[in-house]
């Protein structure tokens, strides 16, 4: 179930990034879908009935079942990736601002 | 051969990029050399090169670990990223300032993305050379443009991710090789499977490959970009995305029947859609970029026909003379105010050896004998027809003549001044400005003296230079030094 | 016109997604969510430790020296296996905060808030501020025996700069040092990465004993990575989030 | 066989001999110009010396030479009109934009030339083909127009490129590239031999300008430097008829369709594929002629009439009988010597006067007769009238076409012949009679060096005209080697399907003809001379000397008829304003600066992947 709500979040966002022009929306857009796209990377590491893959002094044994942790790990990557892309858009976003006097796109003209 | 070489050519500019924070005013010291280092590291590799090698990042053997794969494919992918950037580099230095430590990230992400052997490892490169182009294009007057590429990018790179997921789920692993093995060991047919995961990750490499029509920010980002960003864009971005892209269409791409037509449509038609946008366009720098799309469109296309060889070839073509004549293009522009090819009739009437260069590589760019572009497309050609193909070798000769005919323009219309039908006057060139940089010159020529030369040489040595290998030639021939 | 002929191309390819991911009558399967076998994977290896050919059980608080000492096991694959994608990830943040900070350069100073903050919120918030570097410090030296780590610790860290920068219209971090400590650990972290080659034969490869699972100084390099990257991550968004709540002098 | 004269060491000298004219130009442009002349000549006078050693094998690097008796027909051709060209060099360096390119470019064509005629392998053949049109390329636009190169480029690169494909598919079968090896293998296979006809037949057509190619000529011959004009209508066009005498003669793919019922029309005295050739070659004498009338402009006039003729090369060849090839040969060889000649002619006149418009033109007769005389007898063989050489080749051409019955293709021919008069009369009296136009007082005789190619062009029309044996036994060779029966030569006589030639004779009564009209022309009194300005008309002068000019609207009454006449020309424009139209629209329907449409674009394309890739 979680599987399919992250592939509409992404979907979600794709409609974001169709139907909207505001460069602060698109940049909400993208980040939907980054968000649906990692919650989607997790929910295939998921193995039924898996536990935490953390050692501790109650799971102390490798042998038990865990959970794919491999996926974890990208999503990490990917979920940084992620902050700098859009710690990048916002700075463009409030620099073509600061040119155009707008958010929206369309209203910044050119070809 | 010493094996760390290889990831030093990833680890010795992040490592530059990281200090020249620290430094600030080494900055361009350490960017020099870093790109020194690389290019003396892939000379070293190339030099002492016998056979593949995988190189084990953090010492986990793969596929659990992370790996480096340098075998011929990477080992001609790194010499020419290297050499190019370092060329690109250097020609355009008087736009580095402020940028070093990008342009040292980038390097070492290009040749992670040439080098890397692991799916996601791939993207995480992929990620950053894309983030370090953003950045880059933020140079241009333009940032809405720099926007739309990062919007595109990140959804490209996100699909990229969301097929490398897919494949993880089926496969269970994240190293190209290893799933390579896991399909071939697999009785029953996987291509339909591999549907979805093949085209989220075509489109993916696509945004960045520049394949129509997901190359829709290319436009904006290089129609008025300098001679750094755009040079580095066409030609060193494009052969590392490419180079990546075929390897994963080598490795990785088992496809149906039908995907395999849909692909070959996307770029056979980015091919052709490209150059006849190209054709209609006045403006060098445009013009350029069209080209350099449609190129990518064939090489992407011959790699899909399996044609690994014939691909490299078309592309160290493209990437060799599309710096060149973007450099130059961006030059003129900078220097003259504008690029319009109408209002730059005779221009290199002011500087003739930038002339000669700009014609060289136009020339090898359109497949001219006795220019290497020449050894590129009948390689091309011979291989397709090898491989039984017809159809693909006349859609490329119909597509040549549409080339031809706009680079033909181009250069008629850069070296003579006169409306049509006067005759062409040396006087009318008086207004252009084609200033001289010694470095500018001195690199434009030699690397025009070697296309020329490695369109003549195997023409004069090898009885069957139509069926080059450029794979094995660089096991032979550099290896066997 | 728009929205409608969005929802209809997002519905196409949902529907496409969909049916390829979870109605395919094709022999190869996408596994569904749970239904997973971790033999299949490579994962598979990273929870027993056994990439090297360890054979033995891993038990907490008594196996030393296996090849990843985390008991994380996110952590071993994050800082052990795959050191190098974290290394990428790094640089990610690293040229993009840099690129922050190329767009919004020149002199800066603070943008004024709405209401400006009265003294009990400013000395209030510099104690909340301890804690929370505390924790964000706790957090990556602790990131493998733990959930956490050195990105989500730096993200403490930073989000602890945020709060002062939100209750003290005055406050500015120091952009410079933040840019000595990004670029040392940088630096450092590549410089691990080299030691690797020179002590242990591979880049990033761990050279330090990696003790008991389950200690806090076990796991070799790990916890000095962690310390190194949460210190970069957390002067990394520091720094972005000056950018953010600053605003260019005129001349 | 030594390598010092050899047919790759003329080719090698002749590039070397390029490098060294673009060096000395910069020192010294008429040095530079000196070269050319010297290259060119010493390459023809080491051609003429191979003579006997045709069929001989070297190699150079994996390009490989042998020299075919055809090949050396070829070869010598274009040599000497290079040569001859060379000399005008001298005086145009002055005019020239690029003079150190020029004469580099210059002798790397006639490189190229030499080595496409010469190459062993069909991709030798292919890389000086190319390397010919390269040189040629950036040739042109040092001339009057810069499109014109473009069209050229254009159309020659449609031509080697579907040249190039024939190559190497008929590679990839045959596993040569070996000519003679290849076209054997290709005359064994219906299917090979028709991918060969096709694709080297239409590189052939290309590049002699066969309608519907025929549009580059005009705008590039029209438009080149005065001094590349001859070299383009009077050699390089030749290279066509190699391709084509490739394709057709040498395959021979006369013989593989003709036993194949597939090609036999009904009532045709030829396969079809051939056919089709004859029939091209019949509508370019029609166009050429039509539009040779029309034209405002010598030399696109003498472009246009170098379309026509090039119709009569095509279809002499692709009739494919001794008779018919053997005066496709002769009128190619014809054809170059006049054509070069004319626009040398037309050279020396732009060079006294700086303009080919021929309404500003006139009464030159009295200021350059020399000049004026080697128009008159490059005309006399283009129209193919005795006793110049010209007629030989038309003669044999229409000898061939009635014996074969072909009745409409020899009325075009014949239409040609007819069309020719009108339209080379009207530059010889625009140009050369009439009233000299009052700005061209001081105009006066080509100067001595420019004389003597010229003298020894129209000279050589002239012998051949005379005693055309002396090329036809040489051609005769080479077709019976080509396979073909050889010609019937008596002495001086030559033999037709229907009846006998006896060029001397002819000569000879002809030359009596002339000397008769000389003495009437001598002693009858001679008329007064009248200035061109000498009038006026209502009392008024008239000071606009275009209106009075003896050629203002020569054809007036027939241009009328061309204005709803469909329009090659305007097809291709068309064509191109189309391709311009769809780039614009890519560029704008997938380039955008807002992302949403692009990412319309790629979600679209994304669909089409997963739903083409699932079908």
């Amino acid at each position: 179930m979680i599987q399919y709500f992250s592939i509409v979040l992404m979907l979600v966002g794709i409609y974001g990034l169709l139907s909207q022009r505001n460069v602060i929306k698109l940049i909400a857009a993208l980040n939907i879908f980054e968000i649906g796209l990692n919650l989607f990377i997790v929910s295939i590491g998921f193995v039924k009935d898996g536990l935490v893959p953390i050692l501790t002094s109650n799971n102390e044994s490798s042998a038990m079942l865990y959970v794919d942790p491999l996926p974890h790990a990208l999503v990490l990557t990917s979920i940084v990736i992620g902050v700098g892309v859009t710690a990048l858009a916002l700075a463009l976003a409030k620099k073509m601002h600061d040119k155009y006097g707008t958010y929206d796109m369309d209203e910044m003209g050119g070809k | 051969m010493n094996t760390s070489f290889i990831i030093l050519l990833i680890a010795v500019p992040l490592g530059a990029a990281f200090l020249s924070v620290l430094v600030k005013k080494l900055g361009k010291y350490f960017l020099g050399a870093a790109i020194g280092f690389n290019l003396a590291a892939s000379g070293i590799l190339a030099y002492d090169y016998v056979s593949p090698v995988i190189y084990e990042i953090g010492g986990f053997k793969p596929p659990y670990g992370i790996s480096l794969v340098l075998d011929e494919y990477s080992l001609l992918g790194i010499l020419l990223l290297n050499v190019v950037f370092a060329l690109i580099a250097i020609m355009a230095c008087k736009y580095i300032k402020k940028y070093e430590v990008v342009l040292s990230v980038a390097l070492a992400a290009l040749n992670g993305v040439i080098l890397t052997g692991d799916l996601f490892n791939l993207f995480v490169f992929m990620e950053i050379s894309a983030i370090a182009a953003y950045i880059l294009t933020t140079m241009n007057k333009n940032i809405k443009y720099t926007f739309n590429y990062l919007v595109l990018g990140t959804l490209g790179s996100g699909l990229l991710l969301f097929g490398i997921a897919v494949i993880y789920n089926m496969f269970g692993s994240l190293n190209i090789m290893d799933i390579q093995n896991r399909m071939a060991i697999i009785s029953y047919p996987v291509a339909g499977a591999l549907v979805l995961p093949l085209a989220l990750i075509f489109t993916g490499l696509s945004v960045e490959a520049k394949l129509l029509p997901f190359s829709g920010w290319a436009r904006g980002v290089l129609k008025d970009s300098n001679s750094l960003v755009g040079t580095l864009i066409v030609s060193a971005f494009s052969a590392a995305v490419l180079l990546a892209f075929g390897r994963l269409i080598d490795s990785l791409f088992v496809m149906s029947d039908s995907l395999l037509i849909v692909f070959t449509v996307v770029t056979v038609g980015t091919l052709i859609l490209a150059e006849i946008a190209a054709f209609s366009k006045k403006n060098l720098r445009e013009i350029l970029l069209f080209s350099s799309i449609a190129q990518s469109g064939l090489v992407v296309a011959l790699f899909l026909q399996g044609l690994k060889s014939a691909a490299l070839l078309v592309l160290i073509n493209n990437v060799i003379s599309k710096m060149i004549l973007f450099t130059l293009a961006a030059k003129i522009g900078e220097d003259n105010g504008t690029d319009k090819l109408e209002d730059l009739k005779g221009v290199f009437l002011k500087n003739k050896v930038l002339g000669f260069g700009f014609t060289a590589a136009a020339m090898s760019l359109i497949g001219l004998p006795l220019f290497f572009g020449f050894i590129a497309k009948a390689n091309v050609l011979v291989s397709l027809f090898e491989a039984n193909n017809i159809w693909l070798p006349m859609v490329i000769l119909i597509v040549s003549v549409i080339e031809g005919a706009y680079v033909v323009r181009m250069l008629t219309t850069l070296w003579n001044t006169g409306e049509e039908g006067e005759l062409a006057k040396a006087e009318d060139a008086k207004q252009y400005k084609l200033t001289n940089k010694v470095r500018l010159t001195i690199i434009i020529t030699i690397a025009a003296i070697a296309i020329v030369a490695a369109g003549i040489l195997p023409l004069l040595q090898m009885n069957d230079w139509f069926n080059f290998d450029i794979l094995s030639f660089l096991t032979d021939g550099l290896g066997g030094v | 016109m728009k929205q409608i002929v969005s929802i209809l191309l997002v519905a196409a390819i949902g529907i496409l997604i969909f049916s390829a991911l979870y109605f395919s009558d094709e022999t190869l399967k996408f596994n569904e969510y749970g239904n997973v076998n971790l033999d299949d994977r490579v994962s598979e290896k990273y929870i027993d430790k056994s990439v090297n050919g360890n054979t033995e059980e891993i038990i907490f608080g008594e196996t030393q020296n296996a090849e990843s000492g985390s008991a994380n096991m996110v952590t071993s694959v994050v800082v052990n296996y795959r050191s190098f994608d974290t290394l990428g990830e790094v640089t990610v943040l690293f040229v993009s905060a840099l690129g922050v900070g190329l767009l919004l350069n020149g002199k800066r100073k603070r943008k004024n808030l709405k209401d400006a903050p009265n003294f009990i919120l400013k000395q209030g918030a510099r104690i909340i501020f301890g804690i929370m570097v505390v924790f964000g410090v706790y957090m990556f030296i602790h990131g493998h025996i733990t959930p956490g780590g050195g990105f989500p610790g730096g993200a403490i860290i930073a989000a602890s700069i945020l709060l002062l920068y939100l209750s003290d219209d005055e406050f500015r971090v120091k952009l410079s040092a933040a840019k000595a400590v990004e670029s040392t650990a940088g630096s450092l972290y590549v410089i691990v990465g080299l030691l690797g080659i020179v002590l242990a034969g591979y880049f990033l490869q761990n050279f330090l004993p990696t003790g008991t699972v389950g200690e806090v100084i076990s796991s070799g390099v790990i916890p000095i990575v962690y310390m190194l990257i949460g210190l970069k991550v957390g002067s990394e968004l520091s720094s972005v989030i000056d950018g953010f709540l600053t605003e260019e002098v005129e001349g | 066989m030594d390598f010092i004269l050899s047919v790759p060491a003329i080719v090698v000298g002749l590039f070397a001999a390029a490098v060294l004219a673009y060096l000395l130009t910069k020192a010294n442009k008429i040095l530079g110009a000196l070269i050319t002349v010297l290259g060119s000549g010493a390459a023809l006078a080491a051609m003429l010396m191979l003579k006997g050693d045709i069929n001989s094998v070297q190699s150079l690097g994996a390009l490989g030479f042998k020299l075919t008796d055809y090949g050396w027909f070829f070869s010598v051709l274009m040599l000497l009109i290079f040569f001859s060209v060379s000399f005008f060099n001298l005086y145009w360096m002055k005019k020239i934009i690029h003079p150190a390119a020029y004469n580099f470019l210059y002798l790397v064509a006639l490189a190229g030339t030499v080595g496409a005629f010469t190459a062993k392998d069909f991709i030798g053949l292919f890389i000086f083909w190319e390397t010919i049109v390269w040189a040629s390329m950036f040739i042109i636009p040092f001339g009057k127009s810069r499109n014109a190169s473009v069209v050229y480029y254009a159309f020659s690169a449609f031509g080697s490129l579907s040249m190039l494909f024939g190559i190497l598919y008929l590679y990839s079968k045959t596993g040569s590239f070996d000519i003679q090896y290849v076209l054997e293998q290709a005359s064994m296979n219906t299917t090979y031999a028709l991918v060969a006809f096709i694709t080297i037949g239409i590189a052939g057509l290309v590049k002699i300008g066969v309608f519907p190619f025929h549009l580059w000529l005009p705008k590039a011959h029209g438009n080149a430097p005065d001094t590349f004009s001859p070299i383009l209508s009077g050699g390089l066009v030749k290279a066509g008829g190699f391709a084509a005498f490739l394709a057709v003669i040498v395959m021979p793919s006369y013989k593989v369709f003709a036993s194949n019922a597939l090609f036999l029309g009904r009532e045709l005295a030829m396969p079809v594929p051939n056919y089709i050739l004859v029939f091209l070659g019949a509508v370019s004498i029609v166009v050429g002629t039509l539009m040779a009338i029309k034209s405002e402009d010598f030399k696109k006039l003498i472009a246009y009439s170098s379309v026509a003729n090039g119709g009569y090369i095509i279809i002499g060849i692709a009739i494919a009988d001794s008779l018919s090839v053997g005066g496709a040969f002769m009128h190619m060889f014809a054809h170059a010597l006049a054509s070069a000649a004319a626009f040398l002619s037309a050279a020396a006149v732009v060079h006294r006067t700086g303009t080919t418009k021929m309404s500003e033109l006139g009464g030159l007769i009295h200021r350059m007769p020399l000049t004026y005389l080697v128009y008159l007898i490059a005309i006399i063989s283009m129209a193919g009238i005795p006793p110049m050489s010209g007629f030989i080749s038309k003669w044999m051409l229409f000898q061939s076409m009635i014996g074969k019955g072909m009745v409409f293709t020899a009325a075009a021919a014949f239409f040609g012949s007819i069309g020719s008069f009108l339209y080379v009369f009207r530059p010889l009296s625009a140009v050369f009679l009439g009233q000299l136009s009052p700005k061209h007082e001081s105009v006066k005789e080509a100067p001595f060096l420019m004389q003597v190619p010229m003298i020894g062009l129209s000279l050589l029309t002239l012998l051949f005209g005379v005693f055309p044996n002396i090329v036809l036994r040489f051609i005769s060779d080479i077709l019976k080697t080509a396979g073909l029966d050889g010609l019937t030569l008596n002495g001086l006589v030559i033999s037709g399907t229907n009846g006998q030639l006896n060029p001397s004779l002819v000569s000879l009564i002809f030359g009596i003809g002339f000397f008769i009209a000389l003495i009437i022309f001598i002693i009858h009194p001679k008329s007064r001379k009248v200035d061109l300005m000498d009038t006026y008309t209502a009392s008024e002068f008239i000071y606009t000397p275009e209106l009075l000019h003896y050629s203002y609207a020569f054809y007036a009454p027939f241009e009328r008829l061309y204005e709803n006449a469909p329009s090659t020309e305007k097809w291709y424009a068309a064509l191109i304003k189309k391709i311009e139209e769809a780039g614009q629209l890519v560029s704008y329907t997938f380039f955008n600066n807002k992302p949403r449409i692009i990412v319309f674009w790629m979600v679209c394309a994304v669909i089409a992947l997963l739903w083409g890739g699932s079908l």
